[in-house]
């Protein structure tokens, strides 16, 4: 077995049974604490507000937009940038046929893939030096937000590297890079793509209850 | 490890961290797993933005808490204490060196949220956090006296009803209206805050013209008159319990329809959104904030204004009740019923800033600089209204609050209560 | 309170500014010639690689064969068709880069010898491999020989424990995101350019294929975003970058090592000349970079040589002069990395190294509004 | 050993693209790759002259001198050769050649240029001798069938000669001397300089 088919055979599956596991058992371990019913006279709706509120804080506010408009910028061009690369990338998709879904998409042209990935690492890159160099962050950043961040860029950076799709070891040093990054994740901060629904929706059931969604 | 000296105080710890636990609900454990640490909340607190600290960063004030939650209770955690990756035991030291960031530096004022990517409520957060504080006893000595003032005297202020007696009658000397005490039936019952009771007691006198005109059949309770409700401030589920059943307890014993939240912040989010989960029932009786019953009346034609405030005004939103509590939009209404020129602040509304005084910081002499300096944001905020003389606003503790700060700066505004405007404007008599 | 809000004046182009700052980079190139002028060779054309005029050989061979040569039409074809007689000056043209058609599917211009590559070839491998390679070690042995003999620049009267700002977030976060890339495209570029000297009598062919794949691939994937941090810096550290005639003087001081004190305003001339040579040099790759990146921009094939060339060489002089940048910015001067992490320096370094600022910065703290002091970095939990 | 080279008669080159088309077929060039062009110079014109390019073997080859991860190598027979597992797609090799050999697969966005692809020829690559994967990767090993690259073996004209670089030379040789007139080896001064062409 060459290096290669490990990370893309056994590793992997190994990689992403622990993912999804990991990532549904914390999930639902936090739904699992539960909270206690609001007793109080209800003025609007809880469960609009999980869901407006979900939506709601996608959109900075301008008050605080003008303030924050450069880590808003990071962040929208790095997590827009990965997903679009992440699911429309001509590799991935072929990869999310062959291993997961069975079927696939149409993939975006090459050129449009690389802007994406460029948007993506200018705004990881972006956000990490403001970690490092804004005095709020690195007040509350922990080495969680560092491996985090260093993980996905390597991630990144292996798949950019094997760009050419025709090294097999590059590939297999993406894979691996993966691999590590899908095990890591439902331990850390990571897991913020799937909560942040948990953590918006809850402050929007208990104030879409006092009839308002901050 | 378990010495003589160090016994006592790892229990301290251990009742803290017991109650973190208890009080981190799958809201809080969304929360803490959420956060990215992207401290954009900073920008959004004025604790913050006055000092340029970074350790007032409002999720910062978390910590103890979230260390609690990522070491004995997140999903996971069992198998990240396997590689040692949970965060370390809390100490009672640790605990005496945060007090001040979660005692001192947040009103619970809830503007973090907003500008939160991922919406968590460190305010309340912050409010289940205090529980551990006050298990392990770290809590700041004013508020302690405060809480022991009001389960012994009812009021934080040692207020009694002697007091409010005498108060009752100035007032009624002074409006010429008779106001009947502990009336049972009546439809309305007024509770109201210590501060208004000592400090602006022509809120009553006020509140008599008001319900006079629109034909109301109200009361005040000699035995529940006090609104405030110093367990939610200091953290302690018991004294809020306490504090909420007995207004719940005199309400029901009179018989009223409808309690009137007064003019305070935080008594309306005690009384109408945490107490009944408090007490562990819903009420036989309605919670309506005076704003909302005022609002109400004029909308329904039974209250009319027969003048207008010709002065430059602007409206404060204490945050329990606009950010926290959802009135917006009736303040706003009310105001442009009565003024002629009203106008809004930069971030009016649910983005508006805290007077610094909430959350219990006013009450706390440890927490004065640091309140001063909180209130620069505001200053600036009217500072930014060319040609500005007067601030309403509906909570009597942001009103202290404002006319200490605009004293301390020599500003020459002034601060009055929303209702205590509408009053003067029920008659032709021109202010 | 001082740097709370982002002036808007800072992004404003200042004519004056400009001005001064394209004529102290005149200054500094054509020192930078003359310079040039001794290190290299002045026959540094490439016409000799070009083959003699006579390459093309029309002669008889010398020992050719006996057999009469046909004479019925002495080397004319009858009707002066196609092919009667050998057409010096049409061959000559050819090999000047004449372009004929291509019939293939349809016709399209084609030439049929180009011979800039070949000149291409020599600049590169001998110009910029070359004396780049020189150039980097000799920096780097410069810089290593300075530290051996005047070891790291301390602040003489110590700490003070004041700090005043010096850079604002947004230059610091422009800054480090810069300097990411700048690292990551110069170890990818340098991959490229020396590698094959370096690596492949190391690791073999094999593996270094695979690092110069990975290294070209994330070379013009991050190539873009440099231009991007280029121009962001170029605005972002523009006011205070014009020269003065205080620069003139620092320069002629060596900065402080001879001649006594050198003073400076916000910026010395040192890092003036680098702020407009990393901003030169910044234009210069980005533009060849683009036509690197995308051929087609241009018509001919000139264009993408011309770029290569002037990338490679650019990058050379920016990294050399980025070593010296970061050695001074780190281990050479003691309290100089601070104003780049945390945003402030002590003032006791102020003071030494930029007298002129730190006197205008306490001017401007009139008496009621006493001179800024950033917070010193708050480090708890 | 024998040095390989190519020459082009340009005075009895048709034009015919038989050369391109042979060199195709036989080698199963990917689409939009042609290894060898026909360039007509002066076309429609009196005079107009047309020869077959393709990768002309050079001994001081510039793209060997200036690929980044030197995938070039020459054979005992003079021949160029690379290695498509090396190749980056850099376009360096394109860049430097005198004739436009290389080619590339694909059109040039953020460096998608694919692996080089030239003339070999018809000799294969670094892979085992007329293997499965030389033939899919650089097409037919002629040469080691004791073959000479198709495209001069189609020439209806024999224009386009391949071979040892010397009996290549005689043959244009006495055909200059027969017709008392040349173009010269077009070419050879280029590729093969320092040694006495046609």
């Amino acid at each position: 077995m060459t290096f290669l088919e490990f990370v893309e055979g056994p590793a992997w599956y190994v990689a992403i049974t622990i993912f999804t596991i990991g990532v549904l058992w914390r999930f639902l371990g936090i739904i699992a604490i539960g909270r206690r019913t609001d007793m109080s006279a209800p003025k609007g709706s809880a469960s609009a507000g999980f869901v407006k509120a979900i939506f709601r804080h996608f959109l900075p506010r301008t008050i605080f937009a003008e303030r924050t408009r450069v880590h808003i910028l990071g962040g929208y061009s790095f997590h827009l940038g990965l997903f679009i690369l992440l699911f429309f990338a001509a590799p991935h998709v072929v990869f999310i046929k062959a291993h997961i879904l069975g079927f696939g998409w149409p993939a975006l042209p090459r050129w449009a893939f690389i802007i994406a990935a460029q948007a993506a690492f200018a705004g990881l890159i972006l956000l990490w030096v403001r970690r490092i160099c804004d005095p709020v962050m690195r007040q509350i950043s922990d080495w969680d937000d560092h491996v985090g961040t260093i993980l996905t860029f390597l991630v990144m950076l292996t798949g950019c590297l094997a760009l050419q799709e025709s090294v097999e070891a590059l590939r297999a040093l993406h894979m691996l890079f993966v691999n590590i990054w899908l095990i890591y994740f439902p331990f850390s901060r990571l897991m913020h793509a799937f909560t942040f629904i948990l953590s918006r929706g809850y402050t929007g059931a208990t104030y879409g209850h006092r009839g308002i969604v901050p | 490890m378990s010495t003589k000296t160090s016994a006592p105080t790892q229990t301290a710890a251990d009742q803290a961290v017991s109650k973190f636990l208890e009080y981190t609900h799958a809201s809080t454990a969304a929360y803490f797993d959420a956060c990215v640490h992207c401290g954009e909340c900073a920008e959004a607190c004025h604790f913050y933005l006055s000092t340029k600290n970074p350790i007032y960063t409002p999720i910062y004030k978390l910590q103890p808490m979230l260390k609690a939650y990522k070491r004995h209770k997140a999903p996971l955690s069992s198998i990240k204490r396997l590689f040692g990756l949970v965060p370390e035991q809390i100490t009672k030291q640790e605990l005496e060196e945060w007090s001040p960031l979660v005692y001192d530096s947040c009103n619970m004022c809830g503007r973090c949220t907003l500008a939160c990517p991922m919406g968590i409520d460190i305010a309340f957060t912050i409010r289940k956090m205090r529980e551990g504080f006050v298990a392990a006893d770290i809590v700041p000595g004013d508020l302690r006296q405060s809480e022991k003032n009001a389960l012994e005297t009812g009021s934080p202020m040692r207020v009694q009803a002697k007091a409010l007696q005498a108060q009752v009658r100035a007032q009624e000397k002074d409006c010429g209206i008779a106001i009947e005490l502990d009336k049972k039936g009546a439809d309305y019952l007024v509770i109201l805050s210590s501060m208004e009771i000592m400090g602006y007691p022509e809120v009553i006198g006020s509140l008599a013209k008001i319900f006079k005109e629109a034909g109301i059949d109200w009361t005040i309770s000699t035995k529940a008159y006090e609104a405030t409700n110093v367990g939610i401030q200091i953290g302690s589920w018991d004294t809020a319990r306490t504090l909420v059943q007995r207004v719940v307890d005199e309400a029901e014993h009179l018989g009223v329809k409808y309690v009137i939240s007064p003019e305070c912040g935080h008594a309306y989010s005690a009384l109408r959104w945490q107490g009944p989960n408090l007490i562990g029932r819903s009420y036989d009786f309605e919670v309506i904030h005076i704003i909302e019953l005022l609002h109400q009346l004029t909308t329904e034609g039974r209250l009319q204004m027969k003048s207008k405030n010709g002065r430059r005004l602007t409206l404060h939103d204490p945050c329990q009740i606009v950010r926290r509590g959802g009135l917006v939009k009736e303040p706003r209404a009310l105001l442009n019923d009565v003024a002629d020129h009203f106008e809004e602040m930069q971030g009016a509304g649910i983005t508006n800033f805290c007077c610094g005084g909430g959350g219990g910081v006013s009450a706390n002499s440890r927490a004065a600089k640091l309140q001063a300096s909180a209130f620069e944001c505001k200053m600036q905020q009217f500072n930014d209204i060319d040609g500005l003389e007067l601030i309403v606003t509906p909570c009597a503790n942001c009103r202290t609050v404002l006319e200490d700060g605009l004293e301390e700066h020599d500003s020459p505004l002034e601060v009055i209560g929303l209702s205590e405007l509408l009053a003067q404007h029920l008659d032709h008599r021109q202010t | 309170m001082g740097h709370k809000t982002f002036s808007h004046a800072k992004l404003t182009l200042n004519s004056n500014q400009l001005s001064q700052g394209i004529a102290g980079v005149f200054l500094f190139m054509a020192a930078f010639l003359m310079l040039g002028s001794l290190v290299f060779p002045t026959n540094a054309k490439a016409s000799s690689v070009r083959p003699p005029a006579n390459a093309t050989i029309n002669a008889l061979p010398e020992n050719s064969s006996p057999q009469p040569a046909p004479k019925a039409t002495g080397g004319f074809v009858p009707g002066n068709t196609l092919g009667n007689r050998s057409q010096t000056s049409f061959w000559k043209s050819v090999r000047d880069g004449a372009i004929g058609t291509r019939d293939t599917m349809q016709a399209f211009p084609s030439p049929l010898i180009q011979s800039q590559g070949q000149d291409w070839r020599y600049l590169r491998n001998n110009y910029i491999s070359r004396y780049g390679g020189w150039l980097l070690i000799g920096v780097t042995g410069l810089i290593a020989l300075f530290y051996l003999i005047r070891g790291r620049i301390k602040i003489k009267s110590g700490r003070s424990g004041a700090v005043i700002p010096r850079f604002s977030l947004t230059q610091r976060v422009v800054h480090w995101f810069t300097a990411v890339l700048f690292i990551l495209l110069s170890i990818s570029g340098l991959i490229l350019l020396f590698g094959k000297h370096l690596f492949i009598p190391l690791i073999g062919k094999t593996a270094f294929g695979v690092v110069a794949s990975a290294s070209m691939q994330s070379h013009n994937l991050f190539g873009p975003l440099f231009i991007i941090a280029t121009l962001t810096m170029f605005f972002v550290f523009l006011k205070g970058n014009g020269f003065k005639l205080v620069d003139l003087k620092w320069a002629l001081k060596g900065g402080g090592f001879f001649g006594g004190h050198a003073s400076s305003h916000r910026y010395n001339f040192g890092e003036k000349a680098w702020f407009w040579w990393a901003i030169i040099l910044g234009i210069t790759l980005s533009l060849s970079g683009l036509i690197l990146e995308f051929p087609w921009l241009v018509g001919t094939n000139m264009w993408p040589l011309l770029a290569g060339l002037a990338h490679g060489g650019a990058a050379l002089l920016m990294i050399a002069f980025a070593i010296g940048h970061i050695y001074i910015g780190t281990v050479g001067m003691e309290g100089s990395l601070e104003g780049m992490t945390r945003g402030s320096v002590d003032e006791n370094w102020a003071r030494e190294h930029h007298d002129l600022w730190y006197q205008e910065h306490n001017k401007e703290a009139t008496g009621d509004h006493p001179p800024a002091k950033a917070q010193a970095a708050t480090s708890k939990g | 050993m024998a040095r390989m080279k190519f020459l082009c008669d340009a005075e009895r080159c048709i034009e015919c693209n038989a050369c391109v088309t042979a060199c195709k077929n036989e080698n199963e060039v990917p689409w939009g790759i042609n290894r060898r062009r026909v360039v007509t110079i002066n076309d429609g014109k009196p005079g107009e002259r047309s020869i077959s390019v393709a990768c002309m073997h050079c001994s001081d080859a510039p793209c060997m001198a200036v690929c980044p991860v030197d995938c070039f190598y020459q054979t005992d027979d003079g021949v160029v050769l690379h290695s498509k597992d090396l190749c980056i797609g850099c376009g360096y090799c394109f860049y430097a050649c005198p004739f436009g050999a290389p080619q590339f697969p694909q059109a040039s966005n953020f460096g998608s240029r694919g692996k080089m692809d030239k003339c070999t020829f018809c000799a294969g690559g670094p892979e085992k001798d007329n293997s499965a994967v030389e033939f899919q990767k650089y097409g037919r090993n002629r040469l080691a069938e004791g073959k000479l690259p198709l495209g001069a073996e189609m020439c209806a004209t024999k224009a386009l000669l391949a071979g040892d670089g010397d009996k290549v030379a005689d043959t244009y040789r006495e055909r200059v001397v027969s017709r008392g007139f040349g173009s010269g080896a077009w070419g050879w001064g280029r590729a093969y300089p320092g040694q006495s062409g046609g």
